[in-house]
């Protein structure tokens, strides 16, 4: 189905800001890029294919998506580490004027503090992308990530 | 095993224990080889019963996982009679991890290199070739197949849950426990049926023993775990309890949850925040569900097993040795089969806890590793083991590291040290 | 040399398809991404480079990236895994109104059951893309990977 | 803001240009893609943040930049090596006419003869893109790489 | 090399190989450091001939590549006389690995370090400052350049592939091979030029002897290999042998392609797919090219190369070990000078077969590893080698582990076990 | 420390240092885990002074950084009193990595697991729960505070540097240096305060002895550093000397830059390129700015410090041991609060010669890591260290690898080989 390269460019826009509110530390407008009523999971692929529905994260509003960020922010105890996303070309799976079924390759490279710069997760995004006044915004994102293991600790969302 | 070998000695070589007994640990326990190498023997294959599996992962005859005791790789598999069967993933032939793809279901294993087949007890069925092809090589006459199964595991199963030993006597998986103990299990293993929500599963760059003395550790709870602190669901203040069996092998933390408020404990806690509230409190809201007042039970079963009660999260945390400085940390989420749909997807909800990204959990794995770093450096240091005095006692509160000392003391005389 | 912003597009649409057959286990319509005369090869870079014409992957045609599957789903024995596919930025070397030379590097990490996520093979695509009637397909898809070392087994097509 | 996208296009090729010139064995042409007047550094995150000035490679012209490809081809004693660049979605800040600043995360893989691939850097491009007559060439370019321990040596260009 | 340290002794301490004798394997000997090490010393740099290059490629003077001797990093190189040298790539002043850039073409060698220079003989021509500079420092009077060459090998060349060796006393390599294994080496290398068509490499996370008992055993290749059993390129009914040397270091596995039929033989194959065919048959015509019946032939030299030919792929593969658990197994792939078009594309083709993503080799990769799995939680236990007898005998059929126990007989004998 | 564990002994079990004393050096002391081992304790934890950060990293009460001695995790905190302390950054508690957030200012240390709180001169100040919650539980009644402390180094200080040493008597650092290298030190760290203007870091796989061998020879750079060369930086025919304290353990390079022209020495030098030029001159600008006609000086300072001062970059290079064949070299480029804005753009200019990406230190990384891969397979063999003779002696010429004897000198004797 042919696109409006507005479009692809808009959805390229909004993967490379979700991108950068989570590697540069502007955890805080994470949530921003979501509407309201939105659902967030990091889901393994090994749960995803069977049909088990524990997540390592599950959000089931912004405002959920706001106590995952006052958590990391505020609670939890870990060392400092950064990430770096890539995101690979995205494929709309589905479209009507007002929502975009959007799947993306991705990998997460974490870097701790005295250690060079590792793997930490890889997968696909399953995302359900509307339009909103203030641009496209997430309904939906799954991340689902190759296997289950993950070294020790995912403390950003992916 | 055959004795071409002599028995591994844990490279204790001139080593002892320091002084102040139960009340120090030594750090090079957490990183010796020859000690590694010692536990996988004496402790996990050894007389323990190991937890490999629920039987909800394996409800059909032929269903089977793959999993771990200690290091080894294990099988589980129901047979067609409905038998449970714990197997070492590993060909009778020559080694070989037979087993690769799981779960699944089967009626026979056969190994990918020569198709030599066993039957879901771990019996050797068949041999290729083995009186030859057109009268010409196979197996000597005397090779018999029945000295060339699989290496089968004793099995223990208890309301649903799998556990297994190699050890050549081993007591029920009940006086193994013991009575305190027991009664602890059967509080979350009640006879209903299970059902499984999912999986986690994490690797963790720290000793195994440091999990356990994590979880053996009610003294951490109320201080490290700022978010359980904040809203009260653990805390040194409220009415808690620290029991142990006989040996001081097994464990179970007891709390029941308080209100978010300020009190005389948290007086102590920096870490308390009466200010912290939810955005979306659909996160925390448990609701009671097991008889008595007790809102966390946090069970530990020596050598590998941790059930995890929290709130109305449930699971089974099996560790996995990766050698003396990693393990994986594997999580089976489960519920009740008769949940009804708002407690199922509470248990889903509250799993945002637990595991590699788990508000409260998070902490545990990097604690352990920020301990891994602070003691690999430092073999012939100890850590102290005090709080709460320098025995070990069942407690009514969570002000000791009574538990850890117990499992201390077991350790050493299953190892000797 | 401008491209029509629909035709980059396209590409980058193929891309993200091509990436999805190998990495969401949809194998079996990996060779439909082709047309029927057609080459495939997985090439060290060291034979590449020295005109060593060896790949450890050759489909002359089609029907042998067919061949491929079904030795993969049918007669090989290999430890489960998933891929996951990054693709680069792509450019277009030459373009004839028929025919495309595009070049992207890539990075396929693997998976293995009780594993973390590893990199299995990067490298660069080189690419020869034709209009069929169903749109973009490879004419030519030449994977030069980074050096000769490969983790053991390549059971997937990259 | 809207971007034209042929620009984003044009943005592309010029990442892709500038990937394969470093990871194709064409140094020589590296200098090339920048102005004469320009501003090359690649910085640790740490030395970043805190405002610290010094980078592992400082150049202030492209002639410094020619100086570096010199000393790679000509003085340097080090283990054969190819580089494998994968750039992320870029993002457009902030833009006049005549000059873009562009940020876009990376990662790069480095191969060592008798070794599997490795992750070198990884980070962001901090640029400042300009039009010339000869298309968009960088006015600065900034490579923050996340942390500031590195495997080894950083022979090549990020 | 000089006596400061002992020799190297392997870690048997008090181990004892377990009854059984040739039928047992114990699993120690797959993932102890110190066998590993005492293996690099007696086997590696031992009274062995190990397989470094095909002539082919360093073909005019002063041609050079880098390769291994079990860990030892070497130079190949011919020098301006046209004579093969094999080098330590290790400069004699203070250790550096001095060639980084191969293949490569040059008239000596310069270490980068202090720019010591080596004839392509190894013979050290200059040491910078050796006199000092302006009549100060400089190296002692006594400093001389004889004695502070590259380490040599012996070289041994055969119709264009070569072997080294670092022991004092070898045997030619004919008499190395001895006369049944010469036979089955000269019908590949029989005189005519060759040319390299390509490499492969993997790294295989096993230990370097499964690949060679995985080569060893025909008994696998009609079970394990799928692809090779449906097209009848390697079937256990057909015509066939296994042949050794009189030690048992060497073997030749010798097999005539067969029908893609169901015969006696297949029926105990459940791998067997009558029903299997190719959409593209050309990866599947081979054309006999070598005299007699025989389609396949696997030969072993002792102590890193196995000699591929099936059909019409022809490759060194090449064992370098990384450790106990690791090691590369490098492919060179090769054809004749003077191979027609068809002939080359065949061999080409073929190779589809061949290496990381062979359609028959990957199943070995693989399985190496499952068995490396397998067998490293086990250093106690011992795998079974009992089909075709426990003894060591050439036999005229496929049905036998003969030449695996062949392999340690001699092993055992090397390394004092 | 205790002595529940015996002293840790070198495994040199029955190995000798080899025959020709300080001109050998056995390739076992870049691998040998025992000896790894025993240089952490001996060495790093030993006599020493250990360089661990500048004054200006932690100019304000309260500001702190992380860093290591050997492998041993520090922090290196300025007190209140404007004092600054070394402590080990592990808790007294259970061992944890405490403080893993850096640099930062903290009034005092509070150990994430069980929140027992430290001053900043690592004095235990409070324990959670000491006295229990609610009478119930906490440390018993004779657990003192005060033997609960962090371990604390000694410091010393001089000229804004920081040294630390665990040993029980320590002479003063400048009697640990001596006359002759301490009139070197002060020549850089002449008083004027320093100001920090960045840090790289490279983890080198390599031991970390072989970075002090590289930087206490002289006679490589002439040879190896193209670039240094065809500059004109650094040559083996300009004046220059290598000089020593009296132990041999600390050392000095001094070289005067010479032009940019062939000479006698040049002759030697195959990598000299006279025709080279820079594009960009600014590059190499330097100006002179200390007393005396020395351009660069290299002073390594036992045990794990470079003082680099070439032309006018200035930097710490401080060597962390990550095992026996690995280490981090970290670089802290400085120079003065009051340099004028061109000479701070100079050093930073400069520092394109320095680190992993440094025109000139990158071939000595490089370097390090084809040493210990030429190393790392023979153990028994042994590296030639008789440029310039085969004693320890101060010389004014650079064809000399007198320091490197020197350094092994001390090295034996520490480490009783
Ligand atoms: S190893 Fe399992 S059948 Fe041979
Ligand atoms: S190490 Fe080779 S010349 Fe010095
Ligand atoms: S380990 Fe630090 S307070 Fe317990
Ligand atoms: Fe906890
Ligand atoms: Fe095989
Ligand atoms: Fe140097």
């Amino acid at each position: 189905m042919p696109i409006d390269p507005a479009l692809r460019d808009d959805i390229d826009a909004l993967y490379a800001d979700y991108a950068e509110a989570l590697d540069e530390n502007q955890l805080e407008r994470w949530p921003d890029l979501f509407v309201e009523e939105c659902l967030y999971k990091v889901v393994p692929r090994e749960n995803w294919e069977r049909n088990l529905p524990i997540a390592l994260m599950l959000c089931e509003s912004r405002r959920m998506l706001q106590d995952r960020v006052t958590a990391v922010r505020k609670t939890a105890v870990y060392a400092p580490r950064s990430f770096r996303h890539l995101i690979g070309q995205f494929r709309i799976q589905a479209e009507t004027p007002e929502r975009l079924r959007v799947t993306a390759n991705y990998v997460v490279l974490q870097t701790l503090v005295d250690d060079l710069t590792r793997i930490q997760n890889a997968g696909k995004y399953v995302d359900l992308i509307v339009r909103t006044p203030e641009g496209l915004r997430f309904k939906e994102k799954i991340c689902v990530f190759d296997s289950v293991l993950v070294p020790n600790s995912l403390i950003y969302p992916i | 095993m055959d004795d071409s070998a002599p028995r591994l000695q844990p490279e204790t070589d001139g080593r002892r224990w320091p002084e102040g007994g139960l009340a120090r640990v030594p750090y090079w326990i957490y990183t010796d080889p020859g000690i590694y190498r010692a536990e996988q023997e004496r402790i996990f294959c050894g007389r323990s019963w190991a937890y490999v599996a629920l039987e909800a992962e394996v409800p059909k005859p032929g269903d089977f996982i793959r999993t771990y005791v200690g290091e080894k790789p294990v099988v589980v598999v129901r047979d067609l009679e409905g038998g449970i069967n714990v197997l070492l993933n590993r060909c009778a032939h020559r080694g070989v991890e037979f087993c690769q793809n799981a779960p699944g279901n089967a009626r026979e294993f056969m190994c990918p290199y020569h198709q030599w087949t066993y039957d879901l007890r771990g019996n050797l069925l068949a041999v290729p070739f083995r009186r030859g092809v057109r009268r010409q090589g196979g197996m000597p006459e005397d090779f018999q197949l029945e000295e060339h199964g699989l290496t089968r595991f004793k099995v223990a199963r208890r309301h649903g849950a799998i556990f297994a030993s190699l050890a050549e006597e081993m007591p029920s998986f009940e006086d193994y426990l013991g009575p305190t103990m027991l009664k602890y299990f059967d509080r979350v293993f009640d006879g209903r049926s299970l059902t499984v929500l999912g999986y986690m599963r994490q690797r963790i760059e720290a000793n195994w023993k440091l999990m356990f003395e994590n979880i053996k550790d009610p003294y951490h709870a109320s201080l490290l775990h700022v978010f359980l602190v904040s809203f009260g669901l653990f805390r040194a203040d409220q009415p808690s309890a620290v029991e142990m069996d006989e040996s001081g092998m097994h464990s179970a933390l007891v709390s029941m949850r308080g209100e978010q408020q300020a009190t005389e404990g948290t007086a102590e806690m920096k870490s308390f925040r009466a200010d912290f509230k939810l955005a979306d409190p659909r996160l925390l809201d448990p609701v009671r569900e097991f008889p008595g007042n007790a809102t966390v039970v946090m069970q530990t079963i020596w050598p590998n097993l941790i059930v995890q009660q929290q709130s109305n999260t449930l699971a089974m945390r099996q560790l996995v040795t990766r050698g003396p400085t990693k393990f994986d940390l594997m999580w089976t989420f489960f519920g009740y089969e008769n949940d009804p749909p708002e407690m199922r997807q509470r248990r889903i909800r509250q799993a945002n806890l637990m595991g590699p990204s788990g508000f409260v959990s998070v902490d545990d794995g990097e604690i352990m590793e920020f301990s891994q770093h602070g003691i690999e450096a430092f073999p012939r240091d100890q850590g102290v083991v005090e709080m709460g005095g320098r025995d070990v006692r069942n407690e009514n509160h969570m002000v000791t590291e009574a538990a850890i000392r117990g499992f201390y003391r077991h350790y050493r005389a299953v190892m000797g040290l």
